[in-house]
């Protein structure tokens, strides 16, 4: 078994290292397709994705590489673009893969990952919930901190905040303008 | 005929159970008509009593007032209480 | 072999219902100068009948006074005193100079919780009286009022045959036991109408729980009796008590008493006991009102003093079920008498029947609630196969260990 | 049936809507959200030493350890190092509030199972860590004691000495909760063979921490992927060692166990704890780039996914709270359990709606 694989036992403990033989397997497996990938620190790859390629990628690192554990599914806005971040870990190694897919912003959809991961099933309602990406293929994508009947994506730079900055000045607490 | 207590008493007592047994028929609720078996079967244990049988008197309320329509009931309790008159309340706890 | 210290309750409130009578007949009287038919009133009154009606409603109310109030509140306060205790907290202490009134709030320094904290109980009866009554929109709400009345009617109406002493009782039955019995055997009823009427889906699963549990654990109860009678040959609580008031082994003036639980009916008294705690429907065996999944079981729609009924007659079943395995198995009021004074010919016992009666129970109380506090809550499907699977066999043995060690004459 | 929004079941704010067949259960379904406060949007206009006060709010029975999730996010993205009395006091912290936290859960487990005697002693035990938190921090609940760059004071001089004091009589205490809960057949009999999952099971819907760790899965991340300096503290991850963990018994123990292991990384801690030296650094105002921490909280796997724009504000941040993953592999482990082991069983994973629900 290759060393990313799987050890028989959980071991429990991180084995160093590791971060640059998984990536060095992801370039070299999906190539010009990773658009970015670097090992930020120890135990942490970041790699980054047209949406596209998500399933391909994410198959390769659940099935192969042993990357049991999905643990974080983040939507950012990045006024110009999605991004949907993924916190992929592994048990065995203590390895963690950030795979960034991009989405663009005006049609933001992505497939779902529940097929992989169960753990994607409120993730991805979540992300849904308070970003507005459709997970596509997702069995029940529905609203799950919000109200059923809840109309915006509050986490959208476009929802604005009541105020920019919660600030009170001592001028307004003593009654002044 | 000599009006005595136990006489009155009985009459009393046969006249509830009459009265509760038609309403065991009659009523469309049926744990109304469960409660009104229950009360049927004391009565007939009370008329017991009036004849000095009380172990008679204490295995009826025992056993007919104590078991058998605590069974009716349970059985009661497993059917839908739409089959009753009574509005449905959709929802609720 | 003690002495009760009310030799016959029944003269006992004879007494008082003639010196009753006797002040109410001084006013009367006092009428009956002015206007004479008054004085005619005065001669009914004080006639043998009246008094003998007026005397039995006296006795209820003593009794009632007696049970319901004294007992009842003594019994939970000992309860709270005791599991707080159990719990490393000192529990209710509120004394009577909390009391927001003349002549309690008199002094500002006195300390108002730090008392004993008896009256707590009349306390959350007050607020439970004060509270309003609610009926829930869709519930069968001439079933739902009568279901309280139901549990607490059945529930005194087991204190008519059973005795606090040999003198102190309301009825002398041939078949007390079998009636006491009977009188249990009423609350399921009650408690599947309660459960039924709220219309609440808690109450419901509740009220079903409670009638298997109690279902499951009658028969038990019943045939642990059933083992009893081999021994006593009688179904007469009185008797039954004289039998045991008796020393095994003696030792000069000590002894070991001839308690039925020093007998083969150890295993009925086990078995009894253990009964008799689910129908009680104290904690180990507490499903049918499990707060933590079902809010309060049957009780759930109950508000005011609806619920104050339905929740401290669970009280009173538990001095019931106490006072009756001691009168079977833990030798009643039978007691050693340590001393007795005679005034005038009158024997006055240092430690009647009743304290020692009460200790008992009490006692008992204590214990159950000790086992409450200290387990966990059992499913209802380990109930059931507790009821059905262990206590019914084993009852059955106790049954044929009686019937076998009678026969042999061992015993 | 409904089991909340409002029930004695629910140790806060939502709402399990179960099907029961009699009194089995054939399916369940969470109903979360409740108390959902948008934590995520709040704290992008927040600078990011003010989010610490959220932070601390998240789970207010283990805050330590969320605020402290937090700031590692944050530090990672400026690039801050901590010094290493600050980490070590840090690791005093977590520990003391991870047995804060676990015996708030025990006393909300007692009377799930009817044993209310199980709450009053484990509050009274927790009142000794509260109070070492408090002389540490100088409050009880919400600290708001880990700071971007450290914790926000030294210890106090006589924190060592009541630290092993409280540590003595509590690990004494604990014995006594042995004779409660473990010898007890009737607890046995409630959480043995009750909410069963399988150990492919919980990795696959995300259950962490001691959840996972008692379906016998040797995961923990002070070991596996380690922060501060748990690297150099000799401890072994309480993991259930049997052959059919998973159950509601198993998950018990596993927790019961780790407050008895934090007590030894305590003081552990305070042995190897460098002694004046400076305890924090000042961290930048303003920060660029994205930073992740993920820790090993109380409940499981706390994640904080951090990015910042350039300005002394974060520009998103992502919580991952342990219990939300919990929460959606409940229906298989209520699945064929009777109504009365609802309880035995999310008692068990220890709910807490304030992290669930952001």
């Amino acid at each position: 078994m290759s060393p990313a694989g799987r050890p028989p036992e959980l071991q429990g403990r991180a084995v160093p290292g590791i971060e640059h033989e998984i990536l060095a397997q992801l370039q070299s497996l999906f190539k010009a397709k990773l658009l970015d990938g670097r090992v930020v620190r120890p135990r942490l790859v970041e790699i980054a994705i047209d949406r596209s390629d998500l399933l391909a990628v994410c198959t390769f690192l659940r099935e192969a590489l042993g990357f049991e554990h999905l643990a974080c599914i983040t939507a950012i806005d990045w006024r110009d673009r999605f991004e949907s971040v993924y916190h992929v870990s592994n048990y065995y190694n203590g390895c963690v893969v950030q795979v960034h897919a991009r989405i663009p912003y005006d049609d933001p959809k992505i497939a779902s990952v529940t097929k992989l991961w169960n753990a994607a099933n409120y993730h991805e309602r979540e992300a849904w919930d308070l970003m507005g990406i459709v997970y596509e293929g997702h069995p029940n994508l529905e609203r799950i901190l919000l109200p059923a009947d809840f109309k915006f994506h509050p986490l959208r730079k476009d929802f604005a905040q009541e105020v920019d900055r919660q600030y009170i000045s001592r001028r307004k607490l003593k009654g002044g303008k | 005929m000599a009006v005595d207590g136990e006489f009155i008493v009985f009459l009393v007592l046969s006249a509830i159970e009459v009265l509760a047994s038609i309403l065991v028929v009659t009523n469309k609720r049926l744990v109304r008509a469960a409660f009104w078996l229950a009360i049927t079967l004391v009565t007939i244990g009370a008329i017991y009593l009036l004849f000095r049988s009380e172990f008679l008197f204490l295995i009826q309320v025992l056993v007919y007032a104590g078991a058998v329509p605590v069974l009716f009931l349970f059985g009661l309790m497993l059917t839908r209480r739409k089959i009753m008159d009574e509005p449905v309340t959709e929802g609720g706890p | 072999m003690s002495v009760p210290l009310v030799p016959s309750f029944f003269e006992s409130c004879r007494i008082l219902t003639v010196a009753i009578v006797w002040v109410v007949n001084l006013i009367i009287r006092a009428i009956g100068v002015v206007i004479p038919p008054f004085n005619d009133l005065a001669d009914w009154l004080a006639s043998d009948s009246v008094i003998t009606v007026l005397t039995w409603l006296v006795l209820m109310t003593v009794m009632l006074v007696w049970t319901a109030l004294f007992n009842l509140l003594t019994v939970m306060w000992i309860e709270r005193k005791f599991y707080s205790r159990l719990q490393d907290r000192y529990g209710i202490m509120v004394s009577v100079w909390s009391l927001p009134f003349w002549p309690f709030n008199r002094r500002k320094d006195r300390p108002t919780h730090k008392g004993w904290g008896y009256l707590q109980n009349v306390a959350d009866g007050m607020k439970l009286l004060q509270k309003e009554n609610l009926t829930p929109a869709s519930a069968d709400a001439a079933m739902f009022h009568i279901s309280p009345v139901l549990i607490a009617s059945t529930t005194l109406l087991i204190f008519v045959a059973l005795p606090w002493s040999s003198g102190f009782y309301v009825a002398k039955l041939d078949l007390s036991l079998l009636f006491i019995l009977a009188a249990f055997s009423f609350a399921p009823f009650g408690i599947l109408i309660a459960g039924w009427s709220a219309n609440n889906k808690y109450t419901l699963v509740g009220g079903m729980r409670a009638a298997a549990q109690l279902m499951a654990y009658e028969i038990p109860l019943i045939l642990c009796v059933i083992a009893l009678v081999f021994f006593t040959g009688t179904l007469d609580v009185f008797a039954i008590v004289a039998q045991q008031d008796r020393h095994l082994v003696s030792f000069g003036s000590l002894g070991i008493p001839a308690w039925y639980v020093f007998s083969p009916q150890i295993l009925g008294f086990l078995i009894f006991t253990v009964a008799m705690v689910a129908e009680m429907e104290r904690i180990p065996f507490d499903i049918p009102e499990a707060e933590a999944e079902l809010v309060e079981g049957w009780t759930t729609e109950y508000s005011g003093m609806r619920f104050g009924l339905v929740f401290g007659f669970k009280w009173l079943r538990m001095i019931a079920g106490a006072a009756l395995i001691t009168i079977l198995y833990l030798g009643g009021w039978s007691g050693p008498v340590f001393a007795t004074i005679y005034i005038g010919g009158i024997a006055i016992p240092i430690l009647p029947e009743e304290i020692w009666f009460l200790l008992k129970v009490w006692l008992l109380c204590v214990v159950i609630v000790w086992v409450s506090w200290s387990v966990p809550r059992v499913r209802i499907d380990q109930i059931l196969k507790i009821g059905w699977r262990r206590l019914i066999p084993f009852s059955l043995l106790a049954i044929i260990v009686g019937a076998g060690t009678r026969a042999l004459g061992w015993y | 049936m409904n089991m909340g929004p409002q029930h004695p079941m629910t140790h806060g704010l939502w709402n399990m809507k179960v099907k029961v067949d009699g009194e089995t259960i054939t399916d369940a379904k969470p109903e979360i959200g409740y108390l959902h406060r948008g934590y995520e949007k709040i704290m992008e206009v927040r600078e990011f030493q003010k989010n610490v006060v959220l932070t601390d709010r998240l789970c207010y029975v283990s805050s330590i350890t969320w605020s402290h999730a937090y700031c590692l996010a944050v530090e990672r993205m400026m690039g801050v190092e901590v010094p290493e009395r600050g980490q070590w006091i840090r690791v005093v912290a977590l520990e003391l509030q991870r047995i804060a936290s676990h015996l708030m859960w025990l006393a909300a487990y007692g009377p799930d199972l009817g044993l209310l005697t199980a709450l009053l002693w484990s509050l009274r035990e927790r009142e000794l860590f509260l109070d070492l938190i408090q002389l540490m921090s100088g409050a009880r609940m919400n600290q708001n004691y880990p700071r971007v760059g450290g914790v926000r004071n030294d210890l106090p001089d006589n924190f060592e000495a009541m630290c092993k004091r409280s540590i003595a009589h509590f690990l004494e205490k604990l014995d006594g909760y042995e004779k409660l809960m473990h010898e007890s057949k009737v607890f046995l009999m409630r959480t043995q063979d009750v909410g069963r999952i399988s150990a492919a099971d919980a990795i696959n819907w995300g259950v962490t921490g001691p959840n996972l760790r008692a379906c016998g899965v040797n995961v923990d991340l002070r070991r596996l992927d380690p922060y501060e300096t748990y690297e150099q503290i000799d401890f072994e991850p309480q993991i259930w060692k049997g052959a059919d963990g998973g159950d509601s018994y198993a998950r018990f123990v596993c927790r019961f166990n780790e407050m008895r292991e934090s007590c030894g990384i305590v003081l552990q801690a305070l042995e190897k704890m460098p002694k004046d030296s400076p305890f924090r650094t000042k961290p930048p105002r303003r920060a660029e780039g994205d930073g992740y921490a993920r820790t090993e909280d109380s409940r499981g796997e706390a994640l904080f996914y951090v990015i910042g724009d350039g300005d002394d504000r974060p520009y998103r941040v992502k919580i991952r709270s342990p219990i939300f993953c919990s929460m959606a592999a409940t229906p298989i482990m209520l699945r064929g359990n009777k109504l009365a082991d609802v309880v035995a069983i999310l008692g068990s994973i220890d709910v807490c709606v304030g992290e669930m629900d952001k």
